[in-house]
């Protein structure tokens, strides 16, 4: 091409180095992916909460969001819900294949600065975790920069649930509380049971100088918040992540438009009170 | 600014020298049907290459469809890549190779669609390929003289005889061409065009008679700034929730002639296709008024609905782009309202999101 | 003067406004004017009040039976998806119908896709209704300005002309050889029913391609579709494509690719009009929305020319007659066979040979 | 002229066959057991009846290069699930006089009738069919290319 610009389109070339089924049903499958330059790799770097577009040459692209933490090095994990076209081609690819990786995107949650020395409280449901797991690594990594850090975490059932082998790994640990609970009773299961909102009623985090992280399907979030507002939780202190569609990730191709805002560009990361001021579009 | 004056044959004489290198491109009257009961439907002009010195056709009103496809092509191939067994490099993409990287000239470019160029290259300014496209295009506007049926230029912010985004502008005054030289580009031009004598004093003043006289006939459009600056003050969610958006969805058919055939409109998807062993990914347009843009792959549309489409074609181009990068995303060709087959008109939208309080 | 479509115009007004204030119906369909000369805007009335915007005339070229599943929808109380449907009738909605459009709702009846006892019908006998690319046609693409409708004529005014047209010359191809004008269901008459016009060969434009050659025709169909933009006018005019997804849009597989490319663009062209099979009326509301000027009224009324032949039906012309193909007869015509080209082997005696 | 008649030499068509479950595949099977002789020319797809065939579908198979189609199905009265074949019967009739009218070259797509019995019918219609493919030449319409 006849131009010096940067071809933001481009994805840089990565092979599967290990997939983990996640989920009983199969449908959830984490995919550890290498970058294959090592330009790239040194390039590399993102903050919790940012995207990327996985390309599989011949079937096209999907936003998904990066689960590892960029502590973790060397690597990229991706939870993919197995859902469309791309997520299905993914599914059926085996350790060794290649695939495209386009990023980092986004904005990230702002785990350097507005998050700082804050008390975190981490609210997910089903496969919304992925970022948020990015995230809470990143934080237990770099522990002496926040408060207290509480993690909610809820699936349908035991067997849905994201990253089990981490989940018993942090229950342990003394500096972060956690709650991990399914939607109803289920045999061998002696957690907590209830959905998320719920839960999140009982353990009534203070808002005292504190920001909440909350990633789930839309009918979570609608209603975690009513019990969080009620013990003083205000609009700002809420982070959300949105998930529309997106094609260039450059905020250009106008298929993730919320209002004036872009969600691949200005977004994902958005506060409650940030889009209380946008159409719902999303 | 280097003014030259011109006869039609210099101006023929420029096309044939451009077109030793360059592929030269005008309106063109499109090939009509000699059958005997099939009725003429194509009496219209659009862009086709002009074969040896042949003068554009520049009557009243525009060429069918925008130069945005000049800069913004449908489709444009991002990439290609094997998928052949062995190959190291399969499923890595790479830029083409076989691109098009013809220099292009457009000539009888109106002041609008030249303007579009410059408004697309807000949201474009970064994207290697619309830029490289630049890069390769020169623009020899021709200014109006005539006011067209569903101009609205002036109230958007261009003008009649506007040389915005044009690398010459050529003024045709009776019986004889002004060619203002706007760009290093057009500089070039003029060099490959060879044998035009500069204006004299008296012949630039008379085109600048001209261009005020032309003016004039636009005088009765509302100024602008001040409706830029009115969208700009207006709150979101008034602008959002008028009533008028469920009247526009009841007639529009949410097909996408306004979109693909506006100058400005510029979204687009991206997608893979597979011919015998090659991949290609291609950038190709796509309409904010299909149900499909905003569908998720779980189900979950956040534009379901026809009015919401309807409603966020015109918030992008009168408050969403403007919020963003300044001015409004229209060039007030009036495409659109031509070619509405259920006439919606851009210009009653306006005039509806003005009056919002 | 008081014309044909001035009387009109009046009396769709009065039923209007009386079946809207007597809350008989909900929203009431029809057209008003547009912003342009010889454009008219498919308007949906919901006021008494709104009934007097209502217009008619010949430029009335969108099929408004396309609007009624959705407008039947927009009426309903709202509920969501999993929520059974209210207790009672339904809301119901006024529309205009001429021959082809009435053809339409017969087959969106029989489709399921809009209930009889919710519509209350105006029918019209359709006079045929202006091409306005011919009238462009005919003024050299300048742009007309002005039009002004009498009985039996135009009269057109643009940039350094005035000119009176005959309006049966820009009349549309297939309202020139409509044989349906007047409605086949309705509630209301409005205006006098059209007599029959005799038209000589409804199929002289696609007996005209019939007699080209294989090449030819394919350089035709080319030529005809090179100019497509894919913006889909064609298909969200039509009544008859309400799939909540539409082939084009399938993902899994991707039938058709979606940009310009010509063998996509005909592959589109191609499914569109087969998908209209046996259920077209020729509307034209197809060719008047395309923005290229492509003749794909052509393509349907080949469809419709086949279906007429081989199994003697036309549709919407009665409720109770089935799509031609939802049905079959043991003894269709299977002429197209390759076995029978060949020649049958002996036990295959059962297949009904035409 | 002379390279077109090597290039002639070496083209062999490609045809796709649709052959429906119960009795056509059959056929073919009964062909292939029997040692009737067929041009190695198509590439079968066992379909479940002749009346799933959807125009989408045949025209994907051109788009993708194939140089003939073939359809074949159970004979009117025997198909599997009673009336499969009949309707398919109309949709064929209509789509493929659809096609020619826009000018697919008669014979690219083909259509049959042939039951589980009639091996020799099979090979005899794969015969003609690949003749008449072999005469049109390679497929150009409708082939997409990038």
């Amino acid at each position: 091409m006849t131009t010096l610009l940067p071809n933001p389109y481009i994805p840089y070339p990565a092979r599967i180095d290990d997939i983990v089924v996640e989920t009983e049903d199969g449908n959830l499958k984490t995919f550890r992916l290498v970058l294959e330059d090592e330009g790239d790799r040194a390039r590399w770097s993102h903050v919790p909460g940012q995207f990327a577009m996985l390309s599989l040459a011949g079937v096209g692209e999907i936003p998904i969001g990066i689960a590892s933490s960029p502590t973790e090095e060397g690597f990229l994990l991706f939870t993919v819900f197995r859902a469309g076209v791309v997520t299905t081609a993914l599914h059926q690819m085996d350790i060794g294949e290649r695939v495209g990786v386009r990023g980092p995107l986004g904005n990230g949650f702002p785990v350097d600065n507005d998050l700082k020395g804050k008390n975190i409280v981490i609210i997910a449901g089903g496969f919304a975790f992925t970022t948020l797991r990015a995230t809470l690594l990143y934080m237990l990594a770099n522990r002496g920069d926040y408060g207290k850090i509480t993690v909610i975490y809820g699936a349908r059932t035991p067997g849905l649930l994201l990253y089990r082998d981490e989940l018993k790994a942090w229950a342990e640990r003394d500096d972060l509380d956690t709650y991990i609970t399914i939607d109803r009773e289920a045999p061998g299961w002696d957690g907590l049971v209830g959905f998320v909102p719920t839960v999140a009623g009982q353990v009534a985090p203070s808002p005292e100088n504190a920001a909440a992280l909350i990633c789930g399907p839309p009918i979570m979030i609608k209603f975690t918040m009513p019990p969080l507002e009620k013990i003083g939780w205000t609009d700002d202190q809420v982070y959300l992540s949105l998930e529309n569609r997106m094609k260039c990730g450059q905020g250009v191709c106008g298929h993730c438009n919320v209002g004036p805002v872009y969600v691949c560009k200005d977004g994902p990361v958005f506060t409650r009170a940030q889009l209380q001021g946008l159409p719902t579009e999303f | 600014m280097k003014v030259l004056r011109l006869d039609k044959a210099d101006l023929e004489r420029w096309f044939v020298n451009w077109a030793k290198t360059r592929e030269v491109y005008g309106p063109l009257r499109q090939s009509s049907s000699d059958s005997k009961s099939i009725s003429v439907n194509k009496s219209y002009t659009d862009w086709a290459i002009l074969k040896d010195g042949k003068f554009p056709e520049l009557g009243t009103g525009l060429p069918k469809s925008p130069i945005k496809k000049f800069f913004f092509p449908q489709p444009e191939t991002l990439f290609t890549c094997s998928k052949r067994k062995g190959d190291p490099d399969a499923f890595v993409f790479k830029e083409p190779e076989n691109r098009d990287n013809a220099r292009k000239v457009l000539v009888g470019v109106r002041p609008c669609d030249a303007r579009s160029v410059e408004l697309n290259n807000l949201p474009f300014e970064k994207d290697p390929y619309f830029q490289a496209n630049r890069a390769k295009t020169a623009i020899v506007g021709f200014t109006c003289r005539d006011r067209c049926q569903t101009c609205f230029c002036k109230e958007v912010g261009g003008s009649p005889v506007g040389t915005e985004g044009m690398d010459i502008a050529v003024t045709q005054l009776d019986d004889f061409y002004m060619a203002e030289v706007i760009t290093e580009k057009g500089e070039e031009l003029v060099q490959e065009g060879g044998g035009a004598s500069e204006a004299s004093g008296e012949e630039i003043s008379r085109l600048k008679e001209s261009k005020a006289q032309v003016e004039s006939l636009f005088s009765s459009m509302s100024d602008p700034a001040q409706a830029l600056e009115a969208m700009k003050a207006k709150d979101l969610f008034a602008l959002y929730n008028a009533p008028f958006w469920s009247q526009l969805a009841d007639s529009c058919i949410n097909c996408g002639i306004c979109t693909f055939l506006c100058p400005t409109c510029y979204c687009f998807d991206i997608q893979d296709e597979v011919v015998k062993g090659t991949i290609r990914r291609i950038r190709y347009y796509d309409s904010c008024m299909f149900p499909l843009f905003t569908l998720q792959a779980s189900g979950h549309n956040p534009r379901g609905q026809k009015v919401q489409r309807v409603r966020n074609r015109f918030m992008h181009k009168f408050k969403y782009f403007p919020d963003r990068f300044g001015p409004f995303s229209c060039v007030g060709c009036g495409r659109c309202i031509r070619e509405c087959p259920v006439n919606i008109d851009i210009r009653e939208v306006l005039k509806d999101l003005l009056a919002v309080e | 003067m008081s014309t044909t479509n001035s009387t009109i115009t009046e009396d769709i007004r009065a039923k209007a406004k009386q079946l809207l204030s007597s809350g008989e119906v909900a929203a009431f369909l029809g057209f008003t004017t547009g912003t342009l000369p010889m454009t008219m805007r498919p308007f949906v009335a919901r006021r008494p009040e709104d009934a007097e915007r209502l217009v008619w005339n010949s430029f009335c070229v969108m099929n408004l039976a396309n609007y009624l599943p959705d407008l039947l929808k927009s009426v309903e109380p709202p509920r969501g998806p999993k929520d059974p449907p209210p207790e009672g009738p339904l809301p119901k909605v006024g529309v205009l119908a001429t021959g082809c459009w009435s053809r339409n709702i017969v087959v969106q009846i029989q489709e399921n896709q809009v209930q009889r006892d919710r519509l209350v019908i105006l029918g019209i006998g359709s006079r045929g209704m202006v091409d306005r690319k011919k009238v462009l046609a005919q003024v050299d693409g300048r742009e007309v300005w002005t039009s002004e409708e009498g009985e039996h004529s135009l009269v057109i005014e643009g940039p350094g002309f005035k000119k009176e047209i005959q309006r049966w010359d820009v009349v549309r191809d297939n309202c020139q050889t409509c044989i349906h004008p007047n409605p086949v269901i309705y509630d209301y008459q409005v205006g006098q029913p059209v007599s029959p016009r005799e038209v000589k060969d409804r199929f002289r434009q696609v007996n005209e391609i019939e007699a080209m050659s294989s090449e030819e025709r394919w350089s035709w169909f080319q030529e005809e579709i090179s100019s497509c933009i894919r913006c889909y006018a064609c298909r969200n005019a039509c009544p008859l494509c309400y799939c909540p997804t539409c082939f084009v849009d399938d993902s899994r597989p991707q039938w058709v690719g979606k940009s310009i490319d010509l063998a996509d663009t005909s592959i589109f062209h191609i499914l569109r009009a087969y998908h209209c099979a046996g259920r077209c009326t020729d509307c034209g509301a197809c060719e008047s929305a395309c923005p290229m000027g492509i003749h794909m009224r052509l393509f349907t009324k080949k469809l419709e020319k086949d279906v007429l032949e081989l199994y003697g039906t036309e549709a919407g012309m009665d409720p109770d007659v089935p799509l031609p193909l939802t049905t079959y007869k043991e003894d269709d015509p299977q002429n197209f066979l390759i076995t029978e080209a060949v020649g049958q082997t002996s036990e295959a005696g059962e297949g009904v040979k035409p | 002229m002379d390279k077109t008649s090597v290039q002639k030499k070496e083209w062999e068509p490609k045809i796709i066959a649709f052959l429906c479950n119960w009795c056509s595949y059959a056929g073919a099977d009964l062909a292939g057991v029997s040692r009737f002789q067929y041009p190695p020319n198509i590439r079968v797809v066992r379909v479940p009846c002749s009346g799933r065939m959807s125009p989408n579908i045949l025209l994907d198979a051109l788009k993708a290069g194939a140089d003939g189609v073939l359809v074949s199905g159970c004979h009117p009265g025997d198909c599997h699930y009673i009336s499969g074949n009949l309707f398919a019967r109309r949709r064929f009739a209509i789509f493929k006089s659809l096609i020619e009218f826009l000018g697919i070259e008669p014979g690219r797509l083909n259509f049959s009738w042939i039951s589980a019995a009639e091996g020799e019918q099979f090979a005899k219609v794969v015969k003609e069919v690949t003749e008449r493919v072999r005469a049109l030449g390679p497929a150009r319409r409708l082939v997409k290319e990038i």
